[in-house]
């Protein structure tokens, strides 16, 4: 299974890396999920959230995410990018794909990946008025 | 022995720095060195119950017994994403 | 919820479709799905796939499941493209987007759609040896 | 009354045809038409058990009465994706 992973102050530009996709002719599935700062958080409206992160564990923490996600499906691809500082309302600070077989395992994978993510990974928001 | 101990997000607030070191004797586990930052930093305690901990890179049970020169960091719930 | 429908001989243009993506300020989550070409079809290999449909009925079908959408889920917005006619291996003949709040809702929601397009809309495969 | 049928992919190949139409008596249904036709393209009665039947675009049962000028149309299970 190929990994990236990125964590980055930058914009994460979506159509590159879409553009960027491999996949090779066994595979018949690619699952996207963008995660967009929304302008309420809790009671009132926030125009950022800025994201800090320990960031030696975030790497580690992903790559034993991988290690387990390879175990669990027949994935060929997964490339992740987590924006940390600022992100405005309405950008992405979280994008991931996944390449395999089949939709299910897409998914699948896909859906744990993000739910263990939110349980391990030392990365924490504040939100911005 | 020395340890050092990094804060992350809001406990930075609770304890009013980033980073601090702590003289511990030998065979101390993280809980022994989590009563001692307890007395050293009250507004902390009140975080027992969802604190994490992490030696290096790697999360750690209570129970873990510290070596000399561990790089411990302790934070909040994680809320990636 | 915004609805775009497009069946269409042309290649998908994932990376443009991606740029043009409107979210509100209240949504979080955007989940895609590209289903891309498979080399091998049953027992061999293939160099790409024949689509046929019932034009109208595709329309009529999608637009029935895009009302039920509606009514399971709180979406913002769907986008479909489905290529008919030949695919070739390795390009991606089915790309779907769903825009909504948290991405509980924009997974299942995916995920249900095309489970049901596979069963209602007419549109039929002939693998090209 | 006439109905026209219309048939979709490999349906062609076991009927030889894309299209045609029949003369059925009034208040005949789906079920009426299907066996009709079966009796026309032996090949497509095989399928009985994995043909969808839609009138216009959407789906009919088989005991759906058809009308003067429906059009009707065969396929076998779908594809899309």
């Amino acid at each position: 299974m190929t990994r990236n992973l990125t964590i980055s102050p930058g914009p994460i530009d979506e159509a590159a890396l879409v553009s960027n996709r491999k996949m090779s002719a066994g595979m018949g599935a690619a699952v996207y999920f963008s995660g967009v700062v929304r302008g309420i958080e809790g009671e009132g409206a926030i125009s950022a959230i800025e994201y800090e992160c320990f960031h030696k564990m975030v790497e580690r923490q992903f790559h034993l995410l991988f290690d387990e996600l390879e175990k669990r499906w027949p994935i060929e691809a997964v490339r992740l990018v987590h924006r940390i500082g600022t992100v405005k309302v309405n950008e992405a600070s979280l994008w991931v794909e996944i390449i395999a077989p089949h939709r299910g395992e897409a998914f699948a994978a896909c859906q744990w990946l993000i739910d263990e993510m939110k349980r391990v990974v030392p990365i924490w928001k504040k939100p911005v008025p | 022995m020395k340890v050092s101990v990094q804060f992350y997000s809001y406990f930075k607030d609770l304890t009013g720095c980033d980073a601090v070191e702590e003289e511990l004797p030998e065979q101390s586990t993280i809980a022994d060195l989590v009563s001692r930052l307890f007395e050293r930093f009250p507004k902390l305690a009140a975080m027992k119950n969802s604190m994490l901990i992490a030696v290096g890179v790697d999360y750690q049970l209570r129970d873990y017994t510290l070596k000399d020169g561990d790089d411990v960091s302790l934070f909040p719930p994680v809320q990636g994403g």
